[in-house]
This record gives C-alpha cells, structure tokens and sequence, in this order.
C-alpha cells in the first residue's frame, strides 16, 4: 500500500452527522499525535531525525478541529505545531516523516527545514521561521481570493509569542483595514519558548487585541475540539460573508518541551498534571462515549490502525533515498 | 515626443496592467494621490480600488501581502516609497519570497518598485542605494536601469517574471533623462547588461545614475585620444558575466564605477568574477570609483563630496589608460 | 546677540503661575509656528532651504504643551512635526534654520536631513525617517533610565501612521511588558500623507489601541493645550511612579499638505474650514482674555517680538557656512 | 583545562558584565533558560533581571531597545537567538544604530550576537552566514571569531567598542572547538586579522568556521609540499587589508574562502582590494571557493555538497600553486 492510501480523504464536517465529523476529529487527533510521538519519542532518539524536533502534543483539537471545516479552496498557513493541517489536506504520514528524515520523499525533497512543509496544489503554504511572518502573507493570499472572485478563506495559525512580532500587527491591520477572509487562529500554550506569556504580553488574552483591529475576537477552549470547531465555524462565516477578519484565540498547554531536547525544567510541575487532565483526544472520547458515538473497543481500534499506518509510513519513509548532491542547484530561479 | 524615464516606468506598468489583469499594485499613497513620485497616477480611476491598492505605513505587510498574493497566482508590483524603507520589510524579501521557490517548489512573481539614489540632497534616509542588501540573497533578481528605453523594457520583464524581482529606479533620473521609446512594445530581458559606448582602451562597467557619469566622462577623455567602453549592466542579480568578461578581455583594463559605498559593494563582485574569469587578459589592476564609506550626507556640498562625478572618474580612468 | 540668546530658558510648568504657564505655551508655540511659516512659506519658496518640507502646523499645542511639562531629565523623542520640543529644549531658532538650509550651524552640521535633529546634552534624541522606528528606542531609552535609578520618563512622539508599524507594536509591548517610564504620544492628525485614518486602521481610535497592551490610554483634543497638558501631567505622573506606559492621544488635524510641495486636493474642503476655527494658538488665546492672563495688546506684542527672534534666527543662520568637505568622513566610527 | 568557543564567549561576557555595572544582556530566553544556545546560563542567577532582560519575540524591539538604552549610557549586548532571525530587526540596526553617530553625534555602543553559520542541518532558517547585509553598511563593526582565544577577546572588545558591533558567532563551533585560554585577562582588538598558518606557496583568506576547514587544507597540502598561508580576517568590518595585502605580496597568489554564499560574498571585497592594492605582486588569478548561490537547503546530503570543504580547497588550491 502506498503512503498515498494512508489517509482518509477529505471529507467536509459540514453536513455530516455528528458521530461521524467526531470520528473524523478524532482520527485525526490520533493520527498526529501518532505521528509526533513516533518522530519526538523514537525516531529522534534513534539518531533518525535530521534538526530539531517541535511537536504539537496537547493542542492537535486546535489544527485538527479547525483545517476539518475547510473548503477545499480555502487556504491554510499552518504553524509549527499544526501537522494535523498537513495530514487533513492529504499530505501523508509518509511524506511528513520523509520530510523529518531529510529523504527525497518528503515534502520538499529534502530542501527545506523538517516541520516547513507546503503544497500549492494542496492549497498549504509553508510557513517560514521567523514567528508571525506568515501573518502578511496570509493577508496576501486572502486578497488574492477576493480578487479572483472565490468564495474562499484563509486560515493563518500562530502561537501566543507570535502576537508579539512587528509582522503579526501589521498583517493583521491590513487585513482588517482591506476586510480580507481571514481566520487568525492563535494557539496560546501559554510559553513562547521557555517565555510564559506574562514575560510576553501585559494584557490577559491575546483576544484582547482584537479590538485594536476593529475585529472580533474570541476565546475558545482549545482542548475541546468541538468548542474550537464551533468557533471555527463562527469564524469561517464571518470571513467567507465578506465580513472581515476574525481573532479566535486558542488556549491551550504545550504538553512537552519547546523542542525535544528541551527539558521545559521552566513549567511548574502542577501545570503538568492540570494540562493531562484536559488532554483533547481523551476528552473527545469520553464525549463520542456519552452521546453514544463510539465506544471503547472502536477507540482501541481506531488506536491500533493509526500505529498499523504509521508503522507503514515509517518503513515507506525510510526507504525513501536521500536526495541527490546533483540537486543542490534546482529551482533557485525558474530558469537559470 | 521623448519619454522621461519616470514616464517610461509609468508606461511600464500601465501596459502590464492592461495586458495581464492579474498584475496590481499595492503601496502607500500609490492611490488617490498617485505615489509620492506620481508614478501611479492615474491608475485608480482607470484599474480601481481593486488593482491599485492603498496601504498602512506598513512595509512588512507590503511585501508579505504581495508575497502571499503571488503565491496565489496574482502578480503584486510594491511600490516602497523610498528604497530607504525596504529595511522595513526586508525579513519578507530576503527569508520567504527569496526562498519559496527553493524550498517548496512555489513561485512567487512579485516586484518591489524601489525609488533609490541620491543627488536630490534628501540625506541618509532617502538617497540611499540598497541594492547590495539583495545582491547578495539568492532567489532574488535586481534591476537597475539607467534609461528610459531599459526602465520601461525591464519593468515589464521584471512583471512578467515568475521570480521575485527588486526593481531600483534612481530618483535623480526621473525627470532628467528622456528618450524617444518605440512605439510597438517591446521588452528589455532581465539578466543581460549592454554595451553603451564602445571604447579600445578601458572598460567602465557601472549601472543606473552612473552611467551617465560614465558617459559624460568617456565624451571628455575621448578628446585626449581615451577611448572608453562603458558598460551598462541594467541586472545586477543575476549578474551578465559574460558580457562584462568580454568587454574586459577586449580593453584589458576595468574601472568599476557605482554610486553605492564602496565596502562591500558591486564593485567587488565585479572584481572577483573578473579577476577569476579573464585575469590573463588584464594590463592593469582593476581599480574602483564608488562613494566613500559614509552614510549619505544632507548639506550639498557634502553630497557633492560623496557622490562620484565625472572629475573623479576620469582621473582614475586616466591614470589606468596610462598604467 | 547670539542665536543661543533667542529662546527663553525653560523652566517647569508645574509650580508656576497658571497664567506665566500659560504665557509660556502661547510663546512656545507661536515661536513655533512662526519658524515653520518662515521655513515653509518664505525660504522654501525662495530657493534657501534644502530638502522637503514638514511642518506642524495647526498641532503646536502637542508638542509644546507636553514638552513644557518635562524635567531636564526626561528624554524626549520628536518626531517630523515636533519643533516644539527642540524648542523648549534649548535648540535655537538659529540652530534650526542652519539645520534646514544645510549649513554648519545646524544642529546636526550639515550631516542629517532638516528636521532630523538630536542633541544627547538636552535628552533629545533624533528621528530616523522610518515611522515608528523610535517606539523601541524610546523603550529603551527609558529601560536605561530606570536601570540607572534615575526618576525620569521618556517621551515619545509619533503621529496616527505611524501605529501600523511594526515597530511600534513590538515598542508598545515590550515597554509595557517591562512597566517602563514612556509616556506614548500621538498626535492624530487624520492623515498619513494622503491616506485618511480609515485607510490605515480599522479601530476608530488609536487609543483603542491600548488595551491590546494592557497600558492605560486616553483620548486628548490635541488643539486645546491645557487639556494637552492636563493629560499629560497625568500620563508622566503615572510613568514616574513606576506604573508602566501611557498613550495619549491627541486629536488633532494638519493644517497644511503632508510636505511643502503637497497641495493636500485629498483634504475635503469643508476640514480646512472647521479646523481652522480649533486653532490652537488663537484658542490659548481666547482662554487667556477670557481668564484674565493677558490681553490683545500683549498677545500683539509676543508676536512682533516672536518675528524679530525668527528674523533675527534666519540672519544667524543665512551667515553660517556650508560644510567642509573634509567633513565628509568624520564621525562615521569614533576612531577611524 | 581547555575552553570550548562557547565557554569562552560566556567568560568575555561574564568579566565585561563583572567589570562595568553599565553592560547587560537583552534577548529571548536567556534568562532562565539560560539562552537557546546556552550562552548565558546562570547570568541571570548571578546578574538578576535588570542586567538580564528575557524579551518577547520581538527582534526589532529588542535591538531599538539596545540602542536606546545604549544612547544613554549603557552597553546593550543583544542576543539573537539564530542569526537568521536579524533579519527581523534589521531597520534598526542598518539605518538607527550604524548612522547615529555620523548623524548626530550619537555614540551607539552596542553588541548584537548573532549564532550563525552552518553544518548542523539546520535548514535554510537556523544555518544561514548573514555578514555580508552588515559589511556593506559604514557605520557598523563585523567580527566573526575562529577560535575559543579570539571568541573571549572579541567580545570583550566588543562591548567596549564605541559602536555598534555585529558579532557572528559559529554555531558549528560552539562545542566542536577547544583551547587553553590565558589565565590572565586579555582583549583581542577589532579590526586586526590574524595569520592563522605560515606558508610562501599560496595565501588563503577566510574567517569563521572555514578557517579550520583552510588549517587542514593547508596541513594535508604541506604534505604534496604546497606551504599555505592561512589568514584569518576575524573582522570584516573594519577590514584589515594590510595584512591582507601583506600576505598576498609574500605569497603572490590568493585563495579566497568563505562559508557564506558566492555571488555578494566577502571575497569580493577580498578581491577588489587586492587588484586595487598589491596588483603588481600577483603570480595568479585570484580564485574562489564558496557555498554555491542557493539557500541552505536541509538534507545533510545536500547540505554537504553545499558547505566549502577542504577536499574543494585542496582542488583549487593545486590548481592555482601550479598556476
Ligand atoms: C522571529 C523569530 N524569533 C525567534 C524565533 C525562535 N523561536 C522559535 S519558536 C519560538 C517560540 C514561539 O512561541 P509561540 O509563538 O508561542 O509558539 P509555540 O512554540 O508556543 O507554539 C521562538 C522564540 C523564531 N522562530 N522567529
Ligand atoms: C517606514 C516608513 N514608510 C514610509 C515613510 C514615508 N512617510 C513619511 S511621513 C509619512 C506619513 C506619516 O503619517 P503619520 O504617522 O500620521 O504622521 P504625520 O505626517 O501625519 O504627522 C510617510 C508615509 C516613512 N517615513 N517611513
Ligand atoms: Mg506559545
Ligand atoms: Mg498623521
């Protein structure tokens, strides 16, 4: 089976049954968190990751529950924490981990960094390093669609220590002053780095910058995907009516270091115990089981087929070559 | 009648809007008033709101904005209103439009306009020359055109181009510089300098304002029997080598001219491709006319200092002639 | 007599005489608008100055009414319609006008464009042209202050265009963050240039602005200097005590085109009219009759003794010399 | 014991930091966390957080602020936590801080740290060289170390120095290089290049991390009895082109080395001073090895065939001895 079959197709929530859009939540949920887990926790201590490694373990209801409600045409600018984005356009585990094993089959064929990845055919653009440049960018393409006549949005996600960059402002006044479709969907995890967020900004939420844009803005319990889903919503309708931006504001713990070679001795212990309370795919379980959406035989299930694909994805992505020397060169310019 | 070069760029522009209607433009002041130059006027009553977009003093979201839209499949032409800004929004040109098409195979067909160059005694903050803060940045292309003809020519290849493009135009020549242009349109390509005089004994190699300067100089020396090639290399990214190679082998003496400081300038890439390139065919060392290593100075004859003029030139180019 | 001469020595507001402070503003800022029609009205005309032309007119009230109310040591950063603050600080008339036709008598000797001036001996610190640029510079300048546990604030001054920056986003936040003695000052004038504050912001305010960093920030008519003042007084005393930020803001309008060869065809019509009538200088005016702390005849007699000053600047300024060009290369490093 | 490069920018920034009470540190995350590099661990522990400024992302905020709080009266030394992220704040270094004292008068005594340089498959954002945007702007100091002895020396001359100091420091030799430091206190001065390796054949002129890569080069051609000279240029801006052109009459032939990318590079200032200066003493042409004109792509297999090493500089380097 090729790494192509390993997803399941995109399927828009809207109009669905609610059992299903929540399996789907869920699937996905698993499915990054799978994927992290093997790259954080084995591949890495293996020696078989190339740089560094940033996982989003704890916030995946925010990428998940958010990049499920997009149109096809609509735009996604997912954050280093946001595989979810990846996986639900149709990039497969296998390229993602191709990717973070510097192979051919990744992504970028090896060029870019491992958690940079975009596919304009999958209408995802790559986010660049640099916190918050993605933010005018996003503005950029959401001009585009209104230009192009598309009933289309754009989704820009960013961290909470994104809020503070130059560029976040900028992109997100412009945004506002043309009333371009844009979700602005901010994961706050509450650290930037080792940087908690008092260190940070000196207002209590980043929604409460909204108003600084003319813009709503709201607050959504980022562990509860289907919160962030009704959010999203919100949010989508308000951009897609021609109504402007719109701020949802995430909240959220990054349940691991800020890399994984960072030990995180910075986070109170508590936060820790608190936090794996709130953990978003467990809790979706015990919602799917109380409204009778699931049950706990269907989630070891569901458990054990995203390890089978997974399993298969890291076998396609390692024997996925490395890229050829020859192609150091390409595609500096379009034609020189 | 004949084209002032501010007016070719304007006819550039006006022809690529009309030709490709996913071409718009986007800056401050670019609308309504016509951009601090009036390059722009009267594009918003004839292309609208929609194609001439008015910015916040916001030249990170410029450049990110024309990025994204020509991630898309628009072609965003920013206009900075002086060049001295784009360090506002250099993060945008050097890190994520420089880099897409290398990293994840997208391209990103924009152009920053660039009003740059001094001689309008606008001191440091509005004479400056920044050409080789993205020489400097693969993934780019720079142009910097001294003529009408070639400002015309080249914005509308630096439009079509499906890389990004940073396209300098000197301040000094707006209004300064005029020609008959074509009426059939025409394009200049990106990437291929020119020979604008031809000489035996002495090449000057040089762009933008300074090739009058050079011009002005070679007229003077040809009276004492110094003949001077002058050549104009319109595309600074990527660089004509050949062209530059071929006119040093054949005069086997260069002076390397730019209105840019000297440290770290053009010069130096001129020097270093020649002197790998066709070392075997010089008579002399390569010698260099650039301003000093000052920021731009306000006060008049301060800036006459900095600036190289033709005085200078020819009596460096003197001095190598008779090396 | 010597340009030094020209200008009354500054003495703090507070302690003072209502109507001796009064007497002070009304100076300040007909000095002000006096050098400034001179600079844009006569010398620009006649060929003399070099460069553009900015001027404040129709604002005065901001800078002089705000900077009358600092101490010798608070830091003051002016911005392009701020002559004021150069003023009252100690640089002459003379000085200024030097600065503007180029010549070595300038504050700056001919190095830097006309209305960038500083002068570290009088803590003022000059403008670069990029908008906003100072927002961080200020921040740090105050960090410095408070470092060297000196009671002093920093002033900073920016108009409405210059909130979409960048920088001064990450000023705000960062200044905020760290509780820093800057007192932010807008001076709204309803235009960047030719774009009207609808075109650059989609909040109706910039004050609006404030929250997004949690500093307190207050809407002042920029035009009536006692109100300038009053909130200022409040802003520097919430500064010094150690509170963090403040943002001011004045709404104001320039009574002229954005430089001296902008015909402003953008204004509408009917703005010139209106904001004529808010003159800051004739208001003052007005409120002194009314209170008793003056009358025509002396308002007369400050303003024929104001022209003989600028007439007086203008001859010092005319017979200073142009730079040596042997100055060309001084003071790029410090030994070099 | 002997010192890593690291350990030894950690020791010039503790004694300048015991020494003048006016020096503090400002960036993201060197706090508590002690710096992304781990540079300024337990500073804050032994400084406290006035001299100890964790900030938010906020690259521009954070060299204004270090030149705001340097005008008046204090050393900023800012941390950027990879020197590709300078780009970020790159207004403020390049107009504010490199211009005011040309301007007004206005000593900006500040240091920005930059962890640069690649080899650690750190991708295009986390491996780039970025000297050459800050050579070309006067007003500005560029100092790029070698060596653990010059890493502590230079920085201490850096934070004493009256203007604004770049100071790249290679992230690839942080922990890989190590020596004996002198017990004793010493400074290392700006502006003077360092002759690395003794030769007669062949002068190579580098600085940074491909000094080492120059070293063994050098030491494995000793073999075939090609005696290089290894310079190692430590500052960029000033640049010392006296013992740079001293070298290259001894030796008569250059070699030109850096890390960064070609086109815009070093060596083309290099090579202008040469041909310039010392053109009569020059037996060959003057030669280049370089990264190739792209960004810096992540894959170690590409990233390998990118970065300069000593079997290129061997190549080149027989080329031109026998030249
Ligand atoms: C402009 C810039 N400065 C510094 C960094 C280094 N850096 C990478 S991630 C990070 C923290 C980001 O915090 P946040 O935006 O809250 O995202 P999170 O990692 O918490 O999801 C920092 C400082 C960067 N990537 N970009
Ligand atoms: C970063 C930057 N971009 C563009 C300019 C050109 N410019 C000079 S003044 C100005 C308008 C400033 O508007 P505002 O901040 O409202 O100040 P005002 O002139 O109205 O007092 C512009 C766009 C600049 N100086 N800096
Ligand atoms: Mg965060
Ligand atoms: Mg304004």
């Amino acid at each position: 089976m090729g790494a192509a079959e390993l997803t399941i197709p995109h399927t828009a929530l809207e109009g669905g049954e609610p059992a299903q859009a929540a399996r789907q939540c869920l699937y996905y949920m698993s499915l990054m968190r799978e994927v992290e887990d093997r790259i954080e926790r084995k591949l890495y201590r293996q020696g078989k990751i190339v740089g560094g490694v940033y996982v989003g373990r704890g916030q995946e209801a925010i990428s998940v529950g958010t990049a499920l409600l997009a149109a096809p045409g609509d735009v996604l600018f997912p954050s280093h924490r946001d595989m979810g984005v990846l996986l639900i356009r149709g990039v497969t585990a296998g390229q993602i981990l191709a990717q973070y094993m510097g192979r051919v089959g990744g992504v970028t064929r090896g060029k870019d960094g491992n958690m940079h990845m975009g596919d304009l055919k999958l209408n995802v653009v790559s986010i660049i390093s640099a916190m918050a440049a993605c933010v005018p960018v996003a503005a950029g393409a959401a001009l585009a669609l209104r230009y192009q006549g598309k009933n289309n949005v754009v989704l820009c996600y960013f961290g909470d220590g994104a809020t503070s960059r130059g560029d976040w402002h900028e992109g997100l006044n412009f945004a506002a002053v043309q009333k371009l479709p844009v979700v602005f969907i901010c994961n706050n995890n509450q650290y930037a780095y080792s940087t908690p967020i008092s260190r940070q900004m000196s207002c209590a939420n980043v929604a409460d910058r909204g108003p600084a844009y003319g813009i709503p803005a709201e607050i959504v319990d980022g562990n509860d995907i289907l919160a962030v889903q009704e959010a999203g919503k919100r949010a989508m309708e308000h951009a897609r009516a021609g109504k402007g931006p719109y701020l949802i504001e995430c909240k959220t713990f990054r349940m691991t270091g800020h890399s994984a070679n960072d030990a995180a001795d910075y986070v109170p212990k508590n936060l820790w115990d608190e936090w794996a309370k709130l953990d978003p795919i467990t809790r979706l379980e015990v919602r799917m089981r109380d409204k009778g959406w699931g049950t706990q035989a269907e989630f070891d299930q569901l458990r054990a087929r995203v390890k089978a694909e997974v399993d298969e994805a890291v076998a396609w992505a390692e024997q996925s070559p490395y890229p050829d020397p020859a192609t150091l060169l390409d595609d500096v310019y379009e034609n020189l | 009648m004949p084209t002032t070069y501010l007016e070719a760029i304007r006819e550039g522009l006006w022809e690529e809007m009309e030709r490709d209607s996913n071409v718009f433009l986007i800056g401050e002041d670019i609308g309504a008033y016509g951009g601090a130059f009036k390059v722009t006027a009267g594009f918003l009553e004839k292309f609208g709101e929609k194609r001439v977009v008015d910015t916040p003093i916001s030249e990170s979201a410029i450049v990110g904005a024309s990025i994204g839209a020509s991630l898309m499949g628009l072609r965003a032409v920013a206009e900075m209103q002086f060049s001295d800004f784009i360090t506002c929004g250099f993060d945008q040109i050097v890190n994520f439009a420089a880099k897409c098409r290398y990293r994840w195979n997208a391209p990103v067909p924009m152009v920053v306009r660039a009003p740059s160059g001094g001689g309008i005694h606008g001191g440091p903050y509005h004479s400056q020359n920044p050409e080789m803060w993205f020489v400097r940045t693969p993934g780019l292309k720079v142009v910097a055109p001294a003529t009408p003809y070639d400002a015309k020519g080249l914005i509308k290849s630096a439009i079509r181009d499906n890389d990004p493009v940073l396209f300098f135009e000197h301040k000094g020549l707006y209004r300064r510089i005029k020609e008959e242009l074509p009426e059939a349109e025409y394009t200049v390509p990106i990437g291929k300098a020119r020979i604008a005089r031809e000489g035996r004994d002495l090449s000057i190699i040089t762009y933008g304002a300074m090739v009058w300067v050079a011009l002005d100089a070679a007229e003077k020396l040809a009276a004492e029997d110094i003949e001077i090639e002058v050549v104009d290399l319109r595309t600074l990214l990527p660089l004509d080598r050949e062209t530059v190679c071929a006119s040093a082998k054949k005069t086997a003496k260069v002076l390397l001219l730019h209105e840019d400081t000297r440290t770290g300038g053009m010069a130096g890439e001129l020097a270093a491709t020649l002197t790998e390139s066709v070392w075997e065919y010089l008579d002399g060392p390569i010698v260099r006319v650039t301003a000093p290593d000052t920021p731009v100075p306000f006060s008049p004859p301060l800036e006459e200092a900095f600036l190289p003029n033709a005085e200078k030139v020819m009596d460096k180019a003197r001095w190598l002639a008779r090396y």
